[in-house]
């Protein structure tokens, strides 16, 4: 086996040379200076930030926060719109890199808008696939709500199927008491596939002015410290659901990236991981045939066989 | 192209309480940094998930050093000073616009005005322009003798004007009213950095005249790159629209708002 | 105000002379040679290892895991019952400490099991004070199911009201869409306080077996990573329901406890920290007064009353 | 009373691939700590929120060190590794109960199994009990050659039995095998640290002799106090009812459940 075919992963949509692709909104829409870093062409994908059907100012600064081994966010969905990206920006990523495929996140306030920008996305031939989120804790019409009531979720992946022309795959919150539900749901919805997890809802306070740090108060956590609970969902909705997943939450090594694959995952997405280490992708794209091979791991694809294979069995 | 290189600690020492200079030596891309231009500094240790902005003090490509000031203020600030010398930092940059100073000429009059930490990237800047052959003026304020540091750097390129909250040297006040009384002068450039008080001070003060004004913001980053859209400002229209990572740290003063 | 004072808190049946208590499961019964390092008079009041009617082994292991800043368990609520708790643990503990408040964890599968451990425990003389565990996420019955669903959660209160002769204190799972609606059905139910966080449900994967470290798969997430969730819900919950907080979830520190007082709580518990400094109760408490004068807090009564008296204006 | 303290690492060799020998010198309860006895080394990154639990290989109260073994494995022991020499470590011990030898005379006749990192707390043991007089045979067993170390300790103290996986050195094959061409020997007591193979062995095969079993077994520990129930270990009873890090980690091999 090629070094090549064993990373190479098979997904609605995506036929990735490797799994690894930088997560929405930590890797704008390739233009910014991390691009400089290295050859975008090496990404498995690219997922892109969230697109809006209006362009959105995003939440008052301060927008990002830390906290131990995590980062709180919000941005809230800040974007340009719909029709800028797909004027301004997604061309000029289209001609660097013609050959990487995109991953369009998208979001609303309303199904309508959702399914608005859905259809022009996906219209434009430039994009492989779109990431519904409807687990974005940053705002406060929509968002969340899609992603916390099953009934709710599921209607808005139905609505979005139906125009989409492209795969569609609905990103999940964490911060729900049922995962599995939310994702039995929008399965039924007709999702071709899911994307797990966004950040989950968190607080920080400044001891001086003893009010929270965020300008929205409350941000999403993402990065190492969420993993486990990650893990724990990806593992539970991989025996749950017949869908591919798309992992993500604290990814920032090979061997997280293995994790991932042995809790049901099919592909990656990294954020967090990028503020720290610029290349982060590129350098997990290369260490992964080595960690594979002393894991006598032959080939990604081989292993998500194994794992989602192994489902009857192993409970 | 823009690189991350491990650099090793040279030199640290307090400058004043609770501020220190570091020196670090190895490969960094000296052609590209400017006046004004900051690095992202990773931390020593796994728990820290974001970078430090810090701005660049003083360049010795010859040397290959790299020069920072900062003010311990939290957690990353404090592990920063605790790293012992011989220690390796990986360090991201130059990043950022940087002060604009292709465009002066030998015979303009410009003034620097900075307070606490924003004074670092002064320092290279007055150098700079020095260079040039300007007349630089610098005014400069602390909360009170002891935690001075930059004066000989500041008089080596121009004129100094300290200001103590405390009066204990220089001028007693803040800088705005230091600047207030001096006698008029015609600057053709104003570059400030520091607290948002003392930006909004040079923004008022210098509204009325034909000066350039050059602003470096601070914000709370998480990529430095313009990936992440976190650092944002807003101009004119009142929309976040402006990344402080590399649309600034340094705005026009007549744009943006504070 | 003497130093004394400054610390000093008062929540229903609990007079303490500082808030700082180990937290359920981290300190056994007082039997544990973290008592030899301190003495556990120091400590504002202890919690207790869950107690359930019948003894439990508990799972299987391993039971314990780390995560990046963080520690998964999977002990699954093992302990020797409630009637040889009263016998020969609590006796050996109040004979050694008569005057440190008492917390005792209680859980059960039922609800029938819950009031009957409720109503021996509190008619011990021994505690001062139960805490509700409706929120364990290791064991497969009962437990967490107690904590998810706001009707079970309250008319379970509800019951174990009637029948405890000391005040009752819910512990909350994090682990559910919406924190504040079970905080209000504890409310309506009676209870006298609330206790936040427990742990978040999490895995991890051992790379070379491909299966889940622990024993029992799954177990909770603790210590610093998941301090901001926990800062979050109880900033909500404290918003929501006018009721005492014992705060947990990754503190460490003195700035910890302080945060989690800006957020609305009105005493802590330390759990995860002591495993890495096993006098961080102590340590804790000693800090806490220099703490305070830097960040100009007066005493932490004051601090309780200015959070959560200024709830009206500041949102 | 038990206490933690800072101790400094005054020196780290490899022993042999990923193994490591480390000694720490500074404040211990050297009084208390027995063979078998283990310490919880805090690792010096706030990342880890659990401290390693290392057996005690050697101890010398007069210079005050303590000497640890360990094995690479994952990352707190990478990062173990890469301490330098002149840092600090936290170190809470002594800890566990110990192999019990208060009662061994001097005319008894005692057997060592170990294997791996099994073998460490064996080397303060075998010293132990040669002070005591005892005739020490002690079995150990690696995979290849090149992965031994403790030879010299152990040959100082009694008989060594050397066995490998591959027959590089020694006896070709594991230490049961080893054991099963010795001659029929009586042990009075019977001592064993290693993987969980090697200690059902060991079970087993003095199960039917009047030896003495003490098998001292790992357990992946939060506190290592007794506060936290995460160690457990079944005996008799199939109840989970022994903590590894109190009421072991020696347990008596007739009655643990392995
Ligand atoms: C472009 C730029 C240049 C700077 N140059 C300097 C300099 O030369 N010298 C100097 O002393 N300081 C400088 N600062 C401020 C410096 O970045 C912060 O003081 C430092 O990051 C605080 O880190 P901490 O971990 O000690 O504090 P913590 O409060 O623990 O930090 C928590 C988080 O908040 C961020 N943060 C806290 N304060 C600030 C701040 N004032 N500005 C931006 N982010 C902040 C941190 O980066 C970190 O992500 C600069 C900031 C920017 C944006
Ligand atoms: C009483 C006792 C004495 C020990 N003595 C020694 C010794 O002298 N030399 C030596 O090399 N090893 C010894 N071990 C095993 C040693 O503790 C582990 O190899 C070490 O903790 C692994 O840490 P890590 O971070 O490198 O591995 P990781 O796998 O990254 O550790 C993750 C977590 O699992 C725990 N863990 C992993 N493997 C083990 C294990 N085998 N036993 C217990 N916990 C484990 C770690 O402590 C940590 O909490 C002993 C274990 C116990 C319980
Ligand atoms: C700064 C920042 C901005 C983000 N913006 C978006 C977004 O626009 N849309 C989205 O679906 N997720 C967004 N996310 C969530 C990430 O895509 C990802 O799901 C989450 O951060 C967990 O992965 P990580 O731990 O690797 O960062 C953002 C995360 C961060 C840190
Ligand atoms: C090993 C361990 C055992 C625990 N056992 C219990 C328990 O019996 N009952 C309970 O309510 N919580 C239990 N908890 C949860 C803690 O009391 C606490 O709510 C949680 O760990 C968050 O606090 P921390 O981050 O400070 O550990 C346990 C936690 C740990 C780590
Ligand atoms: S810090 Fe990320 S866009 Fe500026
Ligand atoms: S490790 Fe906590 S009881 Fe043994």
């Amino acid at each position: 086996m090629t070094a090549a075919s064993r990373l190479a992963v098979e997904l609605p949509g995506l036929n990735l040379k490797n799994p690894v692709m930088p997560a929405s909104g930590c890797f704008g829409f390739g233009d910014n200076r991390y691009a400089e870093m290295f050859d975008l062409n090496e990404l498995g994908a690219i997922i892109i930030k969230a697109a809006t059907l209006k362009p959105r100012a995003g939440n008052p600064v301060p927008r990002i926060a830390e906290t131990t081994s995590g980062v709180l966010n919000a941005v809230g969905l800040q974007n340009p719109g719909v029709d800028v990206i797909l004027r301004e920006k997604l061309p000029v990523l289209h001609q660097k890199y013609p050959t990487l495929p995109v991953v369009a996140n998208i979001a609303g306030a309303t199904q309508a808008e959702y399914v608005e920008v859905a259809k022009r996305m996906s219209a434009s031939g430039m994009v492989s696939a779109l990431e519904l989120n409807i687990s974005c804790p940053n705002v406060h019409e929509g968002g969340m709500l899609f992603g916390t009531d099953p009934q709710i979720a599921q209607q808005l992946t139905k609505a979005v199927k139906e125009v989409s022309q492209v795969p569609v795959y609905v990103k999940l919150s964490p911060n729900v008491t049922d995962i599995v539900a939310i994702a039995q749901a929008v399965a039924a919805g007709g999702a071709d596939g899911l994307s797990m997890i966004n950040t989950l809802l968190g607080m920080r306070i400044d001891l001086n002015s003893r009010k929270p740090i965020l300008g929205n108060k409350t941000g999403g956590l993402s990065g190492p410290g969420i993993k486990p609970i990650a893990v724990r969902m990806i593992y539970q909705v991989s025996r749950a659901v017949d869908l591919p997943i798309i992992a993500m939450g604290g990814i920032e090594s090979a061997a997280d990236v293995l994790e991932m694959y042995m809790a049901g995952a099919s592909a990656v997405a990294i954020g967090t991981a990028h503020f720290n280490n610029p290349t982060a992708c590129p350098d997990i794209i290369k260490a992964l045939p080595s960690k594979m091979e002393d894991l006598k791991i032959n080939s990604l694809s081989e292993l998500i066989a194994e794992v989602r294979g192994g489902y009857p069995n192993d409970d | 192209m823009l690189t991350k290189s491990d650099m090793r600690i040279i030199a640290q020492e307090e400058l004043a309480p609770s501020i220190y200079r570091i020196v670090l030596y190895g490969k960094f891309d000296y052609a590209q940094a400017r006046p004004g231009c900051f690095v992202m500094l990773k931390l020593p240790d796994g728990t820290y998930q974001l970078r430090r902005p810090l701005a660049i003090a003083a360049l010795a490509p010859l040397q290959e050093t790299i020069t920072l000031i900062y003010r311990v203020v939290g957690d990353g600030t404090h592990l920063l000073q605790q790293t012992a010398v011989g220690a390796q930092l990986n360090i991201l940059g130059p990043l950022g616009n940087g002060f604009p100073i292709e465009n002066v000429e030998s015979t303009e009059n410009v003034l620097l005005v900075g307070g606490g930490t924003g004074v670092p990237p002064l320092m290279l800047l007055a150098q700079a322009l020095k260079d040039k052959g300007c007349k630089v003026t610098t005014a400069i304020g602390f909360r009170t003798a002891a935690l001075i540091f930059g004066e000989k750097e500041f008089e080596d390129n121009g004129q100094l004007l300290l200001a103590t909250d405390d009066g204990s040297k220089g001028f007693q006040g803040n800088v705005g009213q230091l600047l207030a009384t001096q006698p008029e002068q015609t600057y053709t450039k104003v570059y400030a950095c520091g607290p948002n008080g003392l930006l909004q001070m040079v923004q008022t003060r210098f509204a009325g005249t034909t000066a350039e004004i050059y602003l470096s913001l601070e914000s709370r980053m998480a990529c430095g790159v313009g990936a992440c859209e976190g650092c944002v400002v807003s101009t004119k229209d009142g929309t976040y629209n402006k990344r402080v990572c590399v649309e600034g740290p340094v705005f026009n003063g007549r744009e943006v708002r504070l």
